[in-house]
């Protein structure tokens, strides 16, 4: 019986990752993201994106602060449900011993995940950017992007500027958003920008994220006649939205708001009718240099801003535990507080850096304004930022 | 041509015939009457392979039927029109008995079946772009064996045909069934009127809880006191 | 009626099951405080309720709802939301949320009772779905998509906040306690055989003298008051609900049932069995295939559900029950033998 | 005014697809009392096999639904032969739980060889429009709708003139009659099922020029489909036509004068009504 017992329990801790012996020289970096469900694609970019950094830094020579110790990568699965990232973080954090949870792109995700970490005192390093992320006091969450409605309000106010400065004089503007976290977030900001701008907001419309037919919407935008559109939405909604604006002869400029509109499968739906459309981006693959350059090598595709952002999560995260020399999640969190970093490849943020504040928010960065142009996305705004110029869509 | 050997059959737990033995030469028109839940219907749905056999087995020409699965009895030439018609309601008068010519064998002949039918039951002519579920219940009644026809059975098994029809339609449907009967097929009816089967069977088959308790001809039914007194009320 | 156990329970509760349960006491006792384990046993511990919650009309009377997230969402949304406006603690919330998705029941029964079958599911599902709809809807009252956060306060009894897992799970041992309690009382009363007898054919119920409509009402009352109560818990244990998950058709709905089924429909036990297997498979089946391919976990856990029905459609318990009656029925038979003359 | 007839017609359209993507679920209900949860996946794989022949063939996609069918007929039936047929007898919460499972298998196993990327074809119509009259029409929605209307008509053909179809109809209609004709209903289960999930993936195929494919797209059509074949009457052929035309023209109509966000909420409501007071569904008698 007791040999029965033994071999039962070998079987178990042979299948589970948890088992395996943890050696001296390895530090593991707990990751939680989407990997399946309707946001799986964006998860997979992130896990690439983390991947990516974790084996530059290991070919490099590992964790210099802690003799040169090895990054190991425990993955888990949050599907699309908030209770799942919950339990999953839980094991990473006690079971997994992680120093750090790095995730979960999707804001729901995060802050299911964020409660986790914070009870047990690990860091949680997010490019996830709804508001309440930062609103909740947490002295153990690290957002390296800035707030959605400060993304809004920069998406809104990037496009006034832009027209002003090639003689468009933008009065209307007509803002569709999905019913998630992010588009709400968004759009929040959106609509106060707008007021702060005193323009007119012709059309103020949440719709159901996962649409199987844009018509109804695009009808609306048409019917208010705004000077400008600025949807925020996932892909699948992204692509649907701008053909069918295409297909009612709507030619107004469109201001995205990042998500969907930021990604290559973007312009592989709609090839040249994606020329000339703005986003929003919480950074651009043209400041990312040779991490840009050798993601698109490894995965064929630019390197979205998730996959780089969830790099320069690994980045913060080794530079802190460098200062630290330590592991010890408090004390890599109290590092993390008072980092200032502005090396490559955390330069490619705008902004140039990360320093966090007391609510654990990014200060040093801010959003930019992309436009697809010859097939690729350029940074056009703010002028300190862009690589390019803007083109007035026509 | 039909030869029942001694089977039991059970209904959810509940045993509906206990050795049943019934035989029947081709052409022959014989009866199965008894009260109501005597186990008839049982019997019929047993032959068509509806429900299993515990024990004994059914041989139609010879041939045992236990493992014949119950779509491919028909095609052996066995009709079963089942007890409350049982048309196909939203299909149409000729679609109806199309179906019933569905095995390979009969397909063939569609054509003659359906002209057979037809000169059987004119009224059926007259509807045959109507939906069957649409028709009276003599008309469904008469439907319902027009499409066991058009199988051009050698064994057809009639339960009830009398059941909720107007004594009229009944007599109706009971010269119908006598005319099929002469052109050559053999007729096995189940009834719970006896009185009235026994006006046109050659032979009969009494069944009381699931057993057969007396057989005979027409003539020797008729004549029996037990079935006097239980089924014709004299 | 073959399934004897089901069909004529004792009336008293077993000592073997009583046994079984204070069992469930061991784990927070040997349990790491904040560790992985006790949070799964603590999720199983609650789906189990859920589950018994959803036994309740699911399985006694085999009205298969698709909806029943509603309740929970409602319970944990009412709870929060009256936290945070009027700062009412959550142990009061979770009454009136109770209350509320029991009058959410009451509403939704008169549209859905006469529904039967796949018609009730359906019915049931969109209900949920409405719910869902009109919480993202209504954002000022409801924080819409971006979803409601709990404000953590700390270690606090009274506000229902606590900082590791062993409270929870002590709470979640006494609701499933209260839940099955409730469901051994339905199961062995009157109610329960009134919604057996529906179970098969309402029209042979009613001719028995059976009020079908007014049995389904009060199973689904007690069904919603504990998922609403549930909901409670949740969002405690959780800190955070958005319409999308509380009210999600595969998170929740569809959890409940799969239990239920899983572990034996209409039996008190079944539930416990079924999450105490399919909760800690989910999460073994993330853990275990996750760092590979992606999809993978997905796949074996769906198969592993196919494989689970095709094997037992009534459920492992029901198949557990049989196994035992049948090694019984082969002892005494064998004994039986030997006593003959 | 003209909006509202613009409104209209787009729901037409749209609605026209609606009615075929759930046509299969109505059919395979009728047939073998079975509400298939996985139908929605099947729309999936038509979706990717549409994309693999725009891939590797070049072909349009309304074009390769002609041989999505064939290929999305033959999966549906290894399913029925292997796993559906075991529960046809099994109580209603089997049949739900082992096509839910179903569901998840086929998700993650798209996902397992194809990963989670979106998927969508490029086509030189993709963003043109026809004018009839004040009305402005999305050429992929008029290709989608026709090709839809073609399937319907033949899906009719099939079941009312031939003998195949007349024996599908007579085992929805009473199954114990039809094994008495000599009609082998486990046949008509399996040639239900593949027709009907074949439908989806048909369907799959003609909305890809304006849609996108990765592993969990089901989900958004999956509701869709539920509420068409209800309001249509469960297991009624020509209900779910008529229910896919309503469903499309009240998500655009409501559209027009609510918010976008409750277009779903018209549709819910509706659909519980129906169930309350008319759970044969809206058109008349089971035609199936």
């Amino acid at each position: 019986m007791r040999r029965v017992l033994l071999f039962v329990l070998a079987v178990v801790m042979a299948l589970t990752p948890a088992a395996a012996t943890f050696a001296q020289s390895t530090v593991r970096i707990g990751v939680v993201l989407p990997l399946t469900g309707s946001q799986a694609a964006f998860g997979q970019a992130s896990l690439n994106g983390i991947q990516l950094a974790v084996d530059l830094i290991n070919e490099a020579g590992g964790v210099q602060g802690l003799g040169g110790a090895k990054l190991e990568v425990v993955v888990a699965d949050a599907g699309s449900d908030p209770t799942t990232a919950a339990s999953v973080t839980q094991r990473l954090v006690s079971r997994d011993r992680v120093v750090a949870v790095l995730g979960a792109f999707a804001s729901s995700l995060s802050l299911a995940a964020s409660e986790v970490t914070e009870r047990n005192r690990v860091p949680f390093l997010t490019m996830s950017f709804t508001d309440i992320l930062t609103q909740r006091g947490f002295r153990y969450l690290f957002q390296v992007v800035p707030k959605g409605t400060v993304i809004g309000a920069a998406q809104m106010r990037y496009a006034v500027e832009i027209g002003k400065a090639m003689g468009h004089d933008v009065r209307r503007v007509a803002i569709v958003f999905e019913d998630t976290a992010y588009g709400s977030s968004n759009a929040d900001g959106l609509v106060a920008e707008a007021e702060r701008l005193g323009l007119e907001v012709v059309l103020n419309e949440p719709y159901p994220a996962g649409l199987t037919d844009a018509t109804p919407v695009v009808q609306k935008i048409r019917n208010a006649r705004p000077d400008m559109v600025f949807p925020v939405s996932y892909f699948t909604d992204a692509v649907l939205i701008i053909r069918s604006m295409r297909q009612a002869g709507l030619d107004i400029p469109v201001v995205g708001g990042a998500a969907g509109y930021v990604i290559p499968e973007f312009y592989d739906a709609l090839g040249e009718y994606a020329e000339g459309i703005f986003s929003i981006n919480t950074s651009n693959y043209d400041h990312y240099g040779d991490l840009g350059r050798l993601y698109r090598e490894r995965h064929g595709q630019f390197m979205t801003h998730e996959a780089f952002e969830h790099a320069v999560l690994v980045y913060a995260l080794v530079e802190a535990m460098n200062q630290a020399r330590s592991a010890d999640p408090a004390r890599v969190s109290e590092a993390l507080r008072s980092l200032e970093l502005t090396s490559y490849p955390v330069s490619g943020l705008p902004g140039g850096g990360i320093r966090f504040d007391e609510t654990g928010l990014n200060v040093m960065t801010y959003p930019v304004m992309v436009q697809w142009q010859n097939g690729e996305l350029v940074t056009v705004w703010p002028a300190s930022d862009a690589l390019g110029q803007p083109v007035w869509p026509e | 041509m039909l030869r029942i050997e001694s089977i039991e059959v059970s209904y959810g737990g509940n045993r509906a015939l206990h050795g049943v033995c019934l035989s029947m030469e081709p052409g022959e028109f014989v009866g199965v009457i008894g009260s109501n839940r005597a186990g008839k219907t049982t019997l019929l749905r047993a032959i068509s392979g509806l429900v299993p056999l515990q024990k004994g087995e059914i041989y139609f020409d010879g041939q045992p039927l236990s493992r014949v699965p119950a779509h491919r009895i028909p095609a052996l030439g066995i009709a079963h029109v089942p007890e409350g018609r049982q048309v196909f309601p939203g299909l149409t008068v000729e679609e109806n008995l199309l179906l019933g010519a569905i095995v390979p064998s009969a397909k063939a002949h569609r054509a003659e079946g359906l002209e057979m039918v037809f000169a059987l039951f004119p009224r059926l002519k007259e509807r045959r772009t109507q939906l069957a579920g649409t028709m009276s219940g003599g008309e469904q009644q008469m439907l319902a064996i027009g499409r066991a026809l058009m199988l051009r059975p050698r064994l057809l098994m009639l339960d009830e045909p009398s059941m909720g029809l107007a004594p009229i339609v009944v007599e109706h449907v009971y010269e119908k069934i006598a005319e099929i009967h002469r052109l050559g097929v053999g007729v096995l009816l189940i009834e719970q009127n006896v009185s009235l089967a026994l006006s046109c069977i050659q032979r009969g088959y009494v069944i009381e809880t699931g057993r057969v308790v007396l057989e005979g001809t027409a003539e020797e039914l008729r004549g029996n006191a037990a079935v006097k007194e239980a089924y014709l009320g004299l | 009626m073959k399934n004897a156990k089901n069909a004529r329970p004792t009336q008293r509760l077993s000592p073997w099951g009583l046994l079984a349960f204070a069992a469930l006491l061991l784990p927070p006792l040997v349990l790491e405080n904040n560790g992985y384990l006790l949070r799964v046993a603590t999720l199983t511990l609650m789906y189990a309720g859920l589950g018994g919650a959803w036994n309740l009309l699911g399985g006694f009377a085999q009205q298969i709802s698709l909806g029943h997230a509603a309740f929970f969402g409602l319970g944990a949304y009412t709870s929060t939301i009256l936290l945070r406006d009027l700062g009412l603690s959550p142990w009061i919330g979770m009454l009136v949320a109770a209350a509320l998705a029991g009058l959410a029941s009451l509403i939704i029964g008169i549209p859905t009772f006469r529904l039967r079958g796949h018609y009730y599911a359906l019915g049931t599902l969109a209900f949920a779905e409405v719910l869902r709809i009109l919480f993202l809807y209504f954002r000022s009252f409801t924080g819409g998509a971006i979803g409601l956060s709990v404000p953590y306060m700390g270690d606090s009894f009274w506000y229902f906040q606590f900082y590791g897992n062993r409270p929870y799970y002590v709470v979640a041992l006494a609701m499933l306690a209260v839940t099955m309690y409730l469901t051994h009382r339905v199961s062995t009363g009157p109610l329960g055989y009134r919604l057996r007898a529906l179970r098969n054919s309402h029209e042979a119920a009613e001719v028995v003298g059976v009020d079908t409509t007014r049995a389904k009402l009060q199973a689904n009352f007690l069904s919603a008051v504990l998922a609403g109560a549930y909901g409670t818990f949740y969002a405690q244990y959780h800190f955070f609900i958005d319409p999308d998950t509380v009210f999600g058709l595969m998170t929740f709905s569809v959890k409940m049932a799969l239990i239920t089924i899983l572990g034996g429909l209409g039996n008190v036990w079944g539930p416990l069995v079924g999450a105490a297997i399919l909760v800690p498979l989910d999460e073994w089946t993330n853990a275990v295939f996750t760092g590979g391919l992606a999809g993978a976990s997905r796949f074996i856990y769906g198969s592993l559900l196919i494989v689970l029905i095709l094997w037992q459609p009534r459920g492992l318990l029901y198949w557990a029950n049989r196994s035992l009656e049948r090694l019984r029925e082969r002892r005494t038979g064998a004994m039986g033998e030997g006593v003959r003359p | 005014m003209v909006e509202v007839l613009e409104a209209i017609a787009n729901g037409v359209l749209v609605g026209g697809v609606y009615a075929i993507i759930s046509v299969g679920l109505t059919l395979v209900y009728g047939i073998m009392d079975i509400v298939n949860f996985a139908q929605a996946d099947f729309l999936m794989l038509g979706m990717f096999a549409a994309y693999l022949c725009a891939q590797f063939l070049g072909l349009d996609p309304v074009l390769s639904s002609i041989l999505v069918f064939p290929v999305i007929f033959l999966v549906g039936a290894l399913v029925q032969r292997g796993l559906v047929q075991r529960v046809q007898k099994a109580p209603i919460v089997s049949q739900i739980f082992l096509t839910v499972g179903l569901s998840l298998v086929l998700q993650s196993l798209m996902q397992m060889i194809f990963g989670a990327n979106f998927r969508s074809v490029t086509t030189s119509y993709q963003t043109k429009a026809i004018s009839v009259g004040p009305l402005n029409l999305s050429v992929p929605y008029v290709l989608a709708f026709l090709a839809s209307a073609v399937m319907a008509l033949a899906l009719w053909l099939f079941l009312e003139r031939t003998d195949l179809g007349r024996c599908m109809r007579a085992t929805a209609q009473n199954r114990v009659a039809a094994t008495l004709v000599g009609i082998d209903p486990s046949k008509m289960y399996l040639v239900a099922f593949g027709i009907g999930t074949a439908l989806a993936g048909m369907a799959g195929a003609v909305i890809l020029p304006y849609a996108y494919v990765f592993p969990t797209v089901g989900h958004q059509y999956a509701l869709i489909m539920f509420t068409v074949v209800v309001l249509g009457g469960l297991g009624n052929v020509l209900g779910s036509l008529v229910g896919g035309l309503l469903v499309g023209v009240i998500h655009s109509v409501s559209a027009v004068f609510l918010p976008t966000q409750l277009q779903n909420l018209v549709v819910f409501i509706i659909f519980i009504l129906t169930l309350t007071f008319k759970p044969t569904g809206l058109v008349g008698r089971r035609a199936a």
